[in-house]
């Protein structure tokens, strides 16, 4: 497991990317959040400087209180449903997503490409595959009709140039591609990895790094990237984990389960 | 299904429908009567979702009478669908997700039957799968529906996915074809000897798949009276005439949970998830033979599981109710 | 108020059309009831031979039961819900119809046809009425989704060759117009008035008398009709409301608000 | 509407919906403070049905504060919308049905308006009217059906109705466009301060109106706490985010009926239906002036009613609780 250095804290790669998928919400937005990584950022953020956010959880749920130590195994579980204002049918929370209500959705996928199509269906071949993977759940929803922020290891197999199987729509090939294939709404905002900040060129629709996590090059991001990836012209600097950030993930997940 | 149709012709719909006995009486059976309703080649629907009220008793059920040939849906397919694989009952999985669980890595044994092509894996969006059903629960023959547009799991559907150009607004729409399974197996708190059901917390997609199929089997954690039903009718979340069989399973969902009665038996999944990755073909067999096929009653198989492990869950399951 | 008289018991036109549409129901089979002659009919039904017949209000509620002296001014109200088995949307229970749960929908209306369509929006010329009707609630829903039993009280002005309006859809112009309209399913089954009960020819769907209400002439009959009517070969004598039947209408409705 | 479309354009219905602030945030409020977000002209869908779950005190302070030019959709219309026309506050009603109610014969007020051609009366089936809605709340442009076909109901809707043949099964089915309204008004025994709402007993189509409308406001019985709503999460019927605006208003459907609060008030309905049907112009002033433009405050309005009434609307309307 890499571990980082910062501000004389150790943290896991999953813990950087909890705090810096959190540090992209803002008060009052209402987030798909599926478990682990997603539901750790969306909470922290609670905690940290959105108390007026509200999580919805696929399994059914609108607006839970997250109970340390008993964070749900999955969307679909009792655990989800603590505190919760609200609680209905996973057709109607899905629904949400089409009626416009949702501001951020969180993803995430075996493969990355350089449109932001993601894969979590089959790596090889779709009708002769390597590895049948456990398809889309609600991504391809979460992705064809609100806004993504994607959380993932950076890692060359999976950020590829073309995933072998787009089970979640990014911005498909690019330019228009998106809105012309019939989803004019939505669409892949930022990636969140363990070396940058990534976004997305808004004429060609091409990953484009924003910024970068302490202490790594734009040669680091380069290598572990399976396509040239562009780089805005003033990259920003990413301010690590704060100790502060990092003791209350770890109050949430205190047998590190999902931030190991 | 009783035909190849994808969506079955509105007036055979009717004509099923009509032709069933709806009036208000009693269908209490046991496991292996209600198992016998069910005919290899059938669609059957698993309510519940992922972990979380899988009707594990009468799955169970099924496989212990070697049903064969099902096909099986389920909008977040877990180790219940692992199993109906392994066991040969089922060769066919509509779902959106499938899996054991994040926390477990991909299932080695659906890898096993869908990359083997033992099985097939038919993929649709989770909500595409709610939508399905819901259309069938409305009698419509499809409902539109703005994803699974520009994907792979769209592309691959082919002729069972259609798109259409709105009348009223000129956008582009997916068409979902209508689902009515032939069966849906339900597991829920509470229901009357009729077959009216009280289903609390979480619903996922029960209600619709109860109008969409076209006959439930319920499962209940106990069987109450309908006078009770009567005292709160808005809290009745499916109603009599979609029950064909009425059977009382207490822990109906081991090892997965129910809401508010246990939650699931995370160091059985545990267990499970270790036979079945080091080796998906041996390692279900010897879980089917020692949970499935050794047990003599569904007690039996609880015992299996183990006394503690059954207070440990029903401990954590109450937690709900201490909000 | 006419007075009948049968069995030295004296019963009034509403309570005959309660009998006769109750005789017309089977045990065990799912109606949708309005509230007055419908409700009470079917009521009188459940009461007298079945017990296993389940009642469906429009206004969301499956299998109530009718509390002696609280009858429902509509089927909106709590009193629609006493004992009832279930409690649902007002489209979820109109959707019972389309998904084919429902055996017999009760209807009425201002007037109706040879080919048993029914007005209850507009009499006379409905872009300049005389008359604005409240309109079709469910009646166009119900008659266009199962087979439907008409009660009303027999009188020519109600009576009519073609409507002014076809709220609801009977067989619309006679032989197979309806199902070339849309609506292969249902249709209209049986009509009850104070003088006969009514079917409809098989083949060209023309109204056409069955059966005679006691002591009353064919002549009577077609007097009291705006159009020629058919006339079964071999009418039917109708056995009059019996004091057992009229007795339980009486508790069920006490003050006579919808018996008179 | 803030345009002529039947359909509001999907982007347009997004944008509104994301510009709002839908964060968990209180938004208690008057009466007269809510009806100042209501605009001349803006499509208004009442919640409840005919004579349950009215919401009274919301038309009550919107034809106090003289609103104009409203369209008003209902599945089933009666005296409230009757008052709504004769106020001057609306013109155009969207409804199944429109009279005070069946006890009480055709209302005159509705024939007056209709008939005279002051006011549009747009008829839709009672289950069109609740699909609208429904797809409107589903964020899809039309909702597939099988009514209206072969009707004069559907025939007098011309553009607005449309049919397509099924693309799976070649049915001719209609196409019912969605109805997303400006506004819902909707009354609920309790609520929290943000709009989270729990409702007892009949549901009508308030639900769909909810997700339907581009905002709610929602006036309550009683204002609970977060912390209450939070203890039964599975019994909220409708989330905070679609809230606009939170009343208090302790009999807010007088005199229609609360379910399991207060039934209808039948005597006072009786002289409402006596006035309007001996004149409907003179009738419904009188009336109006009584009992929306010379009470000081709702209470005071309460007291019109007399207490009396309001104690035995309020004792027969428990009676669901004894049973």
């Amino acid at each position: 497991m890499t571990k980082h250095q910062a501000n004389d804290a150790t943290y896991t790669a999953s813990e950087l990317l909890c705090v810096m998928a959190a540090r992209l919400l803002k008060d009052g937005q209402i987030v798909f959040a599926g478990i682990g990584v997603p539901l750790l950022a969306a909470t922290l953020a609670q905690q940290q400087f959105a108390p007026h956010l509200t999580i919805l959880f696929e399994g059914g749920t609108i607006g839970p209180r997250i109970v340390p130590g008993e964070l749900p195994p999955s969307t679909n579980e009792q655990r989800c449903t603590r505190y919760a204002n609200m609680v209905l049918p996973i057709t109607d929370v899905l629904l949400l997503l089409q009626r416009g209500y949702v501001d951020i959705g969180f993803m995430g996928g075996a493969q990355i490409d350089r449109f932001g199509n993601l894969n979590s269906s089959f790596i090889g071949d779709p009708n002769n595959p390597k590895t049948r993977l456990p398809g889309t759940g609600g991504g391809n929803d979460i992705s064809s009709l609100t806004n993504m922020i994607v959380a993932m290891k950076h890692e060359k197999r999976r950020f590829v140039a073309d995933v072998d199987f787009i089970t979640s729509p990014g911005w498909i090939r690019g330019g228009k591609s998106r809105a012309q294939a019939g989803l004019p709404q939505g669409g892949l905002w930022r990636v969140v990895t363990d070396l940058a900040l990534l976004g997305f060129d808004e004429a060609t629709r091409e990953m484009q790094v924003l910024a970068l996590q302490a202490g790594v090059t734009r040669e680091q991001v380069q290598d572990n990237t399976g396509f040239k990836l562009l780089f805005a012209d003033n990259l920003e600097a990413i301010e690590p984990p704060r100790k502060d950030e990092l003791a209350t993930l770890r109050r949430l997940d205190p047998d590190r389960r999902f931030t190991a | 299904m009783s035909d190849n149709d994808l969506v079955t012709p509105y007036p055979q719909l009717r004509q099923e429908t009509l032709a069933r006995d709806r009036g208000l009486r009693e269908k209490v059976m046991s496991l292996e009567q209600a198992a016998k309703l069910i005919s290899d080649g059938d669609h059957v629907a698993l309510g519940g979702c992922h972990l979380s009220r899988t009707p594990t008793a009468m799955i169970w059920a099924l496989i212990r009478a070697r049903k064969q040939k099902l096909t099986v849906s389920r909008s977040i397919a877990s180790s219940e669908t692992d199993l109906l694989l392994a066991s040969g009952a089922a060769n066919h999985v509509v779902t959106s997700w499938f899996s054991q669980g994040l926390i477990w890595g991909v299932s080695k044994v659906m890898r096993h039957y869908t990359e083997k092509k033992l099985a097939v894996f038919e993929e649709w969006s989770h909500m595409s799968m709610g939508l399905r059903y819901r259309a069938g629960a409305m009698g419509i023959p499809f409902m539109p529906s703005r994803t699974m547009l520009g994907s792979g799991v769209g592309e691959q559907l082919g002729e069972k996915l259609k798109t259409m150009t709105c009348p009223f607004t000129g956008e582009e729409l997916a068409l979902l074809p209508a689902l009515n399974p032939d069966w849906a197996l339900i597991h829920v708190q509470r229901c009357d000897a009729f077959g009216n059901a009280q289903l609390d917390g979480l619903q996922f997609m029960d209600l619709d798949l109860a109008m969409a199929a076209k006959r439930v089997i319920m499962t209940t954690e106990r069987i109450v009276s309908n006078e009770q039903i009567r005292r709160t009718p808005d809290q009745t979340r499916i109603p009599f005439f979609t029950v064909e069989a009425v059977v009382e399973a207490p822990m109906g969902c081991a090892p997965h949970e129910c809401y508010g009665v246990y939650e699931p038996f995370f160091s059985h999944l545990d267990d499970y998830a270790h036979v079945t990755t080091k080796d998906p073909i041996e390692g279900s067999k010897k879980y089917l033979d020692r949970y499935f096929y050794g047990p003599k009653s569904w007690p039996d198989y609880l015992s299996e599981l183990g006394m503690d492990a059954v207070l440990d869950a029903c401990r954590r399951g109450r937690s709900v109710h201490n909000d």
